[in-house]
């Protein structure tokens, strides 16, 4: 097993107007969670463009979290429905790809649910930890030959 | 076959201290940098390869004259990344150097001769450090005559201001400074630099030497004007602009023709200019 | 020059005992499968050996509120490197010409390259692509510092000058006079046969007169200005620097091709090679025209053929510069 | 096959106008290879070429006119009629300047499976015919040669064309075959998955010739190249490869049009377009759409329904 020291690294892109509402919610009432996570604050969940998670992995994020508003009550009306369907594609071209699935994680998380977040934050590191440092996409410039 | 195993790195970058940061105009900055003692070897047309760590290196010519011990000042506008990046650096910080690199300015060939200096915007840089070595007290009687025409897009955008004023209070000079656009202080001349030059300038030109520097475009039409005006090509003396990243002709990317830009250039003859391809 | 003959499995002993430090291009790989030993590395490309695709040039790291900068001294240890004729020509002829100049040497490829043993395995089956003799190289050319191996009646024929080097000359048994001759006599006639088809004296100079040619346009429509033949190319030298890492990293030297658009753009916007046309005539006018012209007529390419073979839309250097050269003299 | 109804309708479009120029496949010295090329006079036709040599998607080639006003005639085969109608509906070129000469595609001959199927074969030992593939005389079944990305083609006739050569196919290859070379890949644990690209991206160079073969990667600067910021490292490091053809291949989700030409394209052989394949097939399955099939419908990552599935969001 990994040595319980080690902590992971989590990169975390919230949504401004939910998610980041949220987890701001939950550090107003004292709510606990790890302090793994890394937070990035984007305009919304369907303003993440792909490079972004993959640059957070290849820079050695050990994973990577994205929130945003649960569908409907998008501020853009549409933007997480786009998110979905594109975080859906990457997830399961990074599953074939051979990055282990529980890198990437992806939640709903309202302004209103600062318990919803810490939870889901605990459960992402939960999940993150027992998978090591991340070797897959890090950049590594040891030379060939 | 030999190798020359010395192991010198020659990409190393040896880091300096700024000692000052003259801003010049909005986007253009002169730093100087504290040689702690030592003197640079470099002679006036040379440039050196700036590195901000983190950021990258870009090509810099060396605006001081040799004559100025101890110290080196590079103007640089703000275009690019690594341009950019020592914008944002303050007094006292360290920039990484490595060169000198490139040819001089022929200053054997000047030797003796008058000389006609006409400069463009930020192209002022490079011939200020031809300049200023020409104008250096133990080196003024090697040169007969000295014209500076210096032109800018307007008055803002002139630099090294606090110098252009020594120079024109000198008598032993010409100095001749227009802008393109003036606004309401302005009381000098008005007027793009070639036809300032056609306007002002009647001297043999058989006698005289001219060493052009500034954007492109300025450099064709003012050496379209000394042509009319009946200078010879050997005696038209500019730099070439090109992308550099060696400075040392290897990594290819300032190659016209059989020359590297960064090593047998930036400083050409009118003449060699003629011989090579329109790629620049 | 000591000479010698060896038995197949003589060899093929020799490089099993020195497998583990053996580079072999893919070219040799591919023509003699034999000579390739499973602990052996194979290279792609012969200049990753010494021009490495990626290599660090010296750290930085931001300490006590300044930033500091330290050397990497380079070190390599001694190594084969089993190639073609044309590939060591590219290291001989061209590489070590930009990499060695005597003022300005790389300290990095300087250290590899005083560790590196070249062995040149003389070529027998060229390919349809390959035209070394249109350059200056010859299938049985080689160099005295390097070992020579020519496949010679079912046994190997060895030629060095540094036979201290190469162990396996101590095995070789010496030829008797006809076997001199006879190589000699194969030396020659090669030499004779492709010194012939050397491109013309003047084709340097004539293309350089041909930069403003129509032709370049319509040759080089269908070049996708990918980099694959500068990658797959021996002599190909063109690299780039840029740092990575922020607070604490290193200069990061890696290889670059003039046919990628950012490769002359410069900050203000301006770029002197802005499409397909001039980025293919840079490519073949530096090898055919500037790189001679600058180092006494020898070209910077070594007619390996591999960019012939590899390019996706089968775009022809010999082709191109036969076309081009036919054109010295009557310009259009 | 067809060349020489081929030539006359090349020639009878210059010599009328209705183009002004024609970009095709070309005849070359070397076996088993042709080229892209463009036609301009009449005289030029002669060299075109078809056979299952002809590999690249020419439609790579439209990005150069998209703001002339020529009017130009293209070799279409069923994939390549799909990547314009993906470049027509994402507005890079405007059909009407376009004149599309399909070509009813039996599929592409793989060079490796060729030298391994025949060692040491000239190329007049083949015979490439409308009727069938025959070496010395004997037919060849297609099965044995084809491109894995034929292997698994749906649309082997090109779905849009001004005028169509040869019969169209009857069956197309992946109903006859049903082989898709994804399959063998879907059974690998994730490790082994791993350890089969990580081996891919250490073989590449980053030479873009993937990126450069592809019709659809017309972007002015690439973010492989930007250095404002730097995403990737130019150094062809294997995590830098990978980063640059995964996003690649999102870039590609729901507009790949499954050519495999940059599989061919691809100097160090690396199965490069399973990538993108992947992406396809999860598409095909999810949002049941193909790129370059139906110009009304929006292509899948502009659009959204109530039901896409979530059920990995937490």
């Amino acid at each position: 097993m990994i040595e319980s020291s080690w902590e992971p690294k989590i990169v975390a892109f919230l949504c401004h107007w939910c998610s980041y509402a949220g987890a701001d919610l939950a550090g107003v009432s004292r709510m606990q969670y790890p302090p793994n996570i890394r937070v990035i604050r984007v305009p919304c969940s369907g303003a993440i463009n792909p490079l972004y998670i993959f640059k957070a992995l290849r820079e050695g994020a050990d994973g990577v979290l994205v929130s945003g508003c649960h569908p409907g009550d998008c501020h853009y009306i549409s933007g997480n429905y786009y998110a979905r369907r594109k975080f859906y594609i990457l997830k399961e071209l990074l599953v074939w790809a051979g990055i282990e699935a529980d890198r990437i994680h992806f939640s709903w998380v309202s302004a209103s649910e600062g318990q919803k977040f810490s939870e889901v934050v605990t459960e992402v590191v939960n999940a993150v930890k027992p998978l090591g440092p991340s070797r897959k996409l890090v950049k590594e410039f040891s030379t060939n030959v | 076959m030999a190798i020359d195993l010395e192991n010198k790195n020659i990409y190393l970058p040896r880091l300096f201290r700024i000692m000052e940061i003259i801003p010049e105009t909005s986007d253009i900055k002169t730093f100087r940098l504290d040689l702690e003692g030592e003197n640079s070897s470099h002679l006036p047309g040379q440039f050196a390869e700036l590195f901000v760590p983190g950021v990258g290196e870009a090509p810099i010519s060396i605006t001081s004259s040799p004559t100025q011990k101890g110290i080196l000042e590079f103007s640089i506008k703000r275009t690019g990344l690594v341009t950019s990046a020592i914008h944002r650096l303050n007094s006292n910080d360290r920039l990484g150097i490595r060169g000198p690199y490139g040819n001089t300015f022929p200053i054997s060939d000047l030797t003796g001769q008058n000389l006609l200096f006409i400069a463009g915007g930020i192209g002022l840089a490079p011939l200020r450090s031809l300049i200023n070595y020409v104008l250096d007290t133990e080196k003024r009687n090697q040169f007969k005559k000295v014209i500076i025409l210096y032109g800018a897009r307007s008055p803002q955008d002139l630099v090294f201001k606090w110098e252009l004023k020594k120079w024109q209070m000198r008598d032993d000079i010409t100095f001749l400074l227009t802008v393109d656009r003036g606004d309401d202080q302005w009381k000098g001349t008005v007027g793009l630099v070639p036809n300032v030059l056609k306007e002002n300038i009647q001297v043999n030109p058989l006698e005289w030497k001219s060493i052009i520097c500034g954007p492109p475009i300025m450099i064709k039409f003012t050496i379209k004007a000394l042509l009319e005006m009946g200078f010879q090509p050997p005696d038209i003396i500019t730099t070439l602009e090109m992308r550099m990243k060696c400075g040392l002709g290897k990594c290819g990317r300032c190659n016209i023709g059989p020359y590297y830009v960064c090593k047998d250039g930036p400083v050409f003859t009118y003449q060699q200019l003629q011989n090579i391809p329109e790629e620049y | 020059m000591n000479s010698g003959k060896v038995t197949k499995n003589d060899l093929i002993q020799w490089l099993r005992t020195h497998q583990k430090n053996f580079l072999v291009t893919e070219k040799v790989a591919h023509h003699q499968p034999e000579l390739l030993c499973d602990q052996s590395k194979e290279i792609k490309n012969i200049k990753e050996a010494l021009f490495l695709p990626w290599d660090k040039l010296f750290n930085y790291h931001w300490e006590n509120q300044q930033w500091n900068v330290e050397n990497i001294q380079p070190s390599a240890s001694p190594r084969f490197l089993m190639a073609l004729p044309c590939e060591a020509r590219a290291i001989y002829e061209v590489l070590d010409r930009v990499f060695l100049q005597p003022s300005e040497t790389e300290s990095g490829y300087a250290a590899r390259r005083q560790g590196l043993k070249m062995v040149i395995i003389g070529c027998i089956n060229p390919e349809p692509t390959c035209f070394c003799h249109l350059v200056g190289g010859n299938p049985y050319w080689t160099h005295p510092d390097a070992l020579f191996i020519l496949p010679f009646h079912d046994e190997y024929y060895l030629e060095t000058n540094q036979s201290e080097q190469f162990d396996i000359m101590k095995k070789g048994t010496t030829l008797n006079k006809s076997e001199k001759e006879e190589i000699e006599v194969l030396r020659k006639q090669m030499k004779e046969k492709t010194n012939q088809e050397k491109l013309p004296e003047e084709v340097p100079q004539g293309l350089y007169d041909l930069f403003e040619d129509q032709e370049w346009e319509d040759l080089s429509w269908k070049c996708l200005n990918c980099g694959a033949c500068t990658y797959l190319c021996p002599t190909c030298q063109c690299f780039d620097m840029n740092a990575e890492g922020r607070l604490k990293g290193f200069q990061l030297k890696t290889w670059d091709s003039c046919m990628f658009p950012k490769f002359t753009l410069h900050a203000s916007g301006h770029n002197p090679r802005p499409t397909f046309k001039e980025r293919v005539r840079q490519r073949v006018l530096h090898k055919f025209s500037y790189f001679p012209l600058r180092e006494e007529g020898r070209y910077g390419c070594v007619g390996c053929g591999k960019c012939i073979e590899i390019c996706p839309v089968n775009w022809n250097i010999r082709e191109a510069v036969e076309r081009m050269v036919k054109k010295i003299g009557n310009r259009s | 096959m067809f060349e020489s109804i081929l030539i006359d309708i090349a020639k009878k479009l210059l010599r009328d106008k209705t183009v002004d120029l024609i970009i095709g496949y070309g005849s070359t010295h070397y076996p088993f290879r042709t080229e892209p090329i463009v036609i301009k006079q009449e005289d030029q036709a002669d060299a075109l070429v078809w056979n299952p040599f002809c590999g690249n998607n020419l439609a790579r080639y439209l990005k150069y006119y998209k703001n002339t006003q020529h009017k130009i005639a293209l070799m279409v085969k069923g994939c390549d009629s799909r990547a314009v109608q993906v470049l027509l509906k994402e507005d890079q070129i405007k059909r009407d300047r376009l004149y599309l000469i399909g070509l009813s595609c039996p599929g592409l001959v793989n060079h490796e499976k060729l030298q391994k199927q025949f060692p040491q074969a000239s190329p007049d030992d083949f015979q490439w015919k409308e009727t069938g593939w025959f070496f010395h005389g004997e037919q060849i079944d297609p099965g044995l040669l084809l491109e894995e990305t034929c292997l698994r083609c749906r649309y082997p006739n090109p779905l849009e064309y001004d005028q169509l050569i040869g019969e169209p196919q009857t069956t197309s290859p992946y109903q006859t075959y049903q082989k898709d070379y994804l399959d063998p890949i879907d059974d690998l644990s994730p490790e082994e998955r791993w350890d089969r690209w990580s081996k891919e991206m250490t073989k590449c160079i980053r030479c873009y010739a993937c990126r450069n073969s592809c019709p659809l990667c017309y972007c002015q600067e690439c973010f492989a190249e930007s250095t404002q910021p730097q995403w990737v490292s130019p150094a062809a490091t294997p995590s830098d490869n990978f980063l640059f053809h995964l996003v690649r291949t999102m870039h590609m989700a729901g507009r790949c049009v499954e050519c495999g030409a940059c599989e061919r394209a691809c100097p160090v052989s690396i199965p490069i377009a399973q990538l993108p394949l992947k992406v396809e097939a999860i598409i095909r399955e999810q949002f049941q759409f193909e790129a370059g099939t139906d110009q009304e419908s929006a292509a899948p990552l502009l659009t959204y329904r109530e039901n896409d599935p979530g059920d990995f969001i937490k």
